[in-house]
């Protein structure tokens, strides 16, 4: 494999890792997200 | 809680200063004497390890904060910082295995910055599983504190015994006491690169320390929820 | 300057992850009084305890224990303080005379042979001094640790459920001490489900359910029928807190 | 007096370890048999030809010390998990740093003399000859494991309630411990190869400055542990 094929490998490694973490990350707070506002809004209802 | 101002600037300048970044190294920069074109895998392999050092200094400083003023919000910047400095970790040994494939010729080589990198990569992890088989919240963050605590003393006396184990590498240019020692054209696209994944991972632990907040408001919550239940 | 009371604290706190153990409790114990703490499995009895002995540390609320701040004073509480649980807290490759010199030099006191021998003696154990506290029966254990007490001399005794599984020479022995310990002054504050043995050996009764002090009773004239009728309707099911209650409090209006 | 007590308090930890293990006797014979198991595996696997495992008979040597020690770290707050011990060491007065160094200095000792027993063992069946390099041997064994048995202790006492403890503390502690592995494994190698103390200077001054920093954040770490 050529100079340049290490370097695509490299740096494709890499940003596959950074995406897949962002994706990962925004993923997790939409969840907890929901979560948080189901929560919040339960509390909600139950107050008045 | 959506992103907040902070996050969102931060997340534009990283993608600006990666994008330039990219360019210098991969374009502009002119390829190595002696290794060629493949010595452009260094723009990646350096910046993100300094990265995460940087990174595992935050969850030290978080973590001693948390166990002396008991704070929450030290405690979930030291697991965000933990855990972005276990992904940058992980790119330096991907990039380093890769590096040293095409200059050595195998994946693998027990060469003294990529011992370290894997050391540094196996204790945090540790790290993490730690946090996660903690039943307790309050038990996981102090002792994934006192855990980052001794991986930070740890980590200078394991610089000092695998450089005398063995260095097959070069010295790492960047880190060594002299200060940088390589000509200026290979030196400003590494350090943009730099800032680039710095900015980048702050980015990230900012996010990341936003979603542990709502982890621990949901977990308040519920506390809540039971005590009127 | 002699403090009234041994134990004074208010909204006692303690949660697990997100689980509320204990929920804004306060609670008052004078010299020389016994309060029992009622309650079913999982009311928060053990966790109080645990938060006053400074076991735990609270996550809200405080107060002082023999007047010595509950989370700062910790050291000098733990000097003065006693605990008797129902897992007896002993090594079981060790002998009663070494559990005892083992426990005493921990708790700062220099433990001498016949110190030891004589608190042997005291609870009836002197025969069995050396030999492994595996060999000892659960009763024989109980007596080992109120023979530990004996050498601490706590000001202030701590109970967790320490009757189950008792024989009745043991029951007395303890009822016995914690008489002794009241009559010279001291205070306990005793956790537990069994409501005839509480009746026997309290002056007050706190009644704990959901983490939350629901009743507080006086003994005065009470019954032991009486007692379990209250327990029956504010610990066991979720009877309506009886508010008009005739509720005497150390000083205090107790929160409803 | 403050002091006094201190080492009053440490030292009754330790006599308890002590007294509770020539008791039970569980830790050191699992610590024996599996040390002996170790060695023998060794020969089996690397097969009988000595001269390949003498060059490699450092790092075996360490192997057989660092695993044998680890399973008696994993044990180290045995006795105290069986009938709420634990929860006595909250309620006794006075520092934490006593019972940390009493603990430590029990699984020092225990580590210690199964080393006492591995060496001879290992020199028998690789035919070694040590005699000459033993007065260094011992001072690198004592480094090396008071290293290991520092963070040992510390994250024995941490791990020490969690479901998977047996996987958590070896997962936790070799990573932490590479320097006293690589010291240990290299000073040996020099003392083995006849160079002697000095020969195997800078590794010994790693080793003794690993131990250093550790004596003392351990210590300190140990009351956060212990808190509930």
């Amino acid at each position: 494999m050529g100079s340049w094929g290490f370097i695509g490998l490299a740096y494709g490694v890499a940003a596959a890792a950074l995406v897949g973490y962002l994706f990962s990350l925004r993923g997790r707070l939409r969840d907890a997200g929901a979560a948080l506002s189901a929560l919040e809004g339960e509390g909600g209802r139950k107050k008045s | 809680m959506g992103p907040t101002r902070v996050g969102r600037t931060l997340g534009a300048l990283a993608g600006l200063c990666v994008a330039v970044g990219l360019y210098l190294g991969l374009v502009a920069a002119p390829p190595d004497a002696t290794q060629g074109e493949v010595q452009r895998i260094m723009y990646l392999h350096v910046p993100s390890i300094l990265t995460a050092y940087a990174a595992f200094t935050a969850t030290f400083v978080a973590s001693a904060l948390y166990l002396w003023r008991r704070d929450a919000r030290a405690d979930a910047v030291a697991v965000s910082s933990a855990e972005v400095g276990v992904v940058f970790t992980g790119i330096a040994l991907a990039t380093g295995s890769i590096w040293g494939k095409s200059t050595w010729g195998v994946w693998w080589t027990w060469d003294a910055r990529l011992t370290l990198t894997a050391i540094l990569f196996t204790i945090y992890v540790g790290y993490l599983m730690l946090r996660a088989f903690a039943e307790e919240p309050q038990a996981a963050a102090r002792y994934g504190a006192v855990l980052a605590i001794l991986g930070f003393f740890d980590i200078p006396l394991n610089h000092l015994a695998v450089q005398w184990w063995r260095t097959l590498h070069q010295p790492s240019s960047l880190i060594r006491p002299g200060g940088p020692s390589i000509d200026p054209a290979l030196l400003v696209p590494l350090l943009v690169n730099l800032a680039g994944l710095l900015l980048l991972c702050g980015y990230y632990v900012v996010e990341r320390t936003r979603l542990e907040q709502m982890r621990q408001r949901a977990m308040a919550l519920r506390l809540m929820r039971g005590r009127r239940g | 300057m002699e403090i009234r009371l041994a134990v004074e604290v208010e909204g006692l706190t303690k949660v697990f992850g997100s689980t509320l153990a204990l929920d804004g409790v306060d609670l008052c114990a004078a010299r020389g009084e016994v309060v029992a703490l009622l309650g079913p499995n999982g009311a928060g009895k053990t966790t109080l305890l645990k938060l006053l002995s400074t076991a735990l540390k609270p996550t809200a609320g405080g107060g002082r224990i023999l007047g010595e701040d509950l989370v700062k004073g910790r050291d000098s509480i733990r000097r003065r303080i006693g605990m008797i649980s129902h897992n007896h807290h002993l090594y079981e490759e060790l002998t009663a005379a070494e559990n005892l010199r083992f426990a005493a030099t921990m708790h700062g006191i220099r433990p001498d042979r016949d110190g030891i021998r004589k608190a042997l003696g005291e609870v009836g154990l002197d025969p069995q001094a050396d030999l492994k506290v595996r060999t000892y029966s659960t009763g024989m254990k109980r007596r080992l640790v109120i023979g530990k007490m004996l050498l601490f001399d706590p000001e202030l005794l701590f109970l967790d459920e320490p009757h189950n599984t008792l024989d009745q020479a043991a029951v007395a022995l303890l009822n016995g001490y914690v008489a002794s310990v009241r009559a010279r002054g001291g205070s306990a504050i005793v956790a537990t489900h069994n409501l005839s043995r509480a009746y026997d050996m309290a002056d007050r009764f706190v009644l704990l359910r959901d983490g939350a002090v629901t009743r507080r009773v006086d003994k005065d004239r009470l019954t032991v029928d009486q007692l379990r009728e209250i327990y029956a309707r504010h610990a066991e099911n979720d009877g309506g807190s009886d508010a008009a209650g005739p509720v005497r409090e150390a000083g205090r209006r107790a929160p409803a | 007096m403050a002091v006094a007590e201190v080492m009053r308090r440490t030292w009754a930890m330790t006599w308890k370890d002590v007294r509770v293990e020539l008791r039970a006797r569980e830790r050191m014979n699992a610590m024996l048999f599996f040390a002996a198991l170790i060695l023998f595996i060794f020969n089996f696997a690397l097969g009988p030809d000595l001269s390949k495992l003498r060059e490699a008979a450092p790092g075996l040597l360490w192997l057989a010390f660092l695993f044998t020690g680890m399973l008696g770290l994993g044990r180290s707050f045995q006795a105290e998990r069986e009938n709420g011990c634990f929860e006595e060491l909250l309620l006794t007065p006075g520092d934490r740093e006593s019972l940390y160094f009493g603990k430590l200095a029990g699984n020092i000792l225990f580590m210690v003399m199964a080393e006492a027993l591995i060496l001879p063992l290992f020199a028998i069946l690789y035919n070694l000859e040590i005699w000459s390099a033993l007065p260094g041997l011992f001072v690198v064994a004592l480094l090396g494991t008071v290293g290991f048995s520092t963070i040992g202790t510390l994250l024995a006492a941490m791990t020490a309630h969690l479901r998977a403890r047996e996987v958590m503390l070896p997962l936790l502690l070799f990573p932490l411990t590479v320097p006293v592995i690589l010291g240990s494994v290299k000073a040996t190698e020099a003392l083995l190869s006849g160079a002697g103390l000095a020969g195997a200077g800078h590794w010994v001054k790693l080793l003794g400055g690993f131990d250093v920093v550790f004596l003392v954040v351990c210590p300190l770490a140990f009351e956060f542990v212990l808190e509930e």
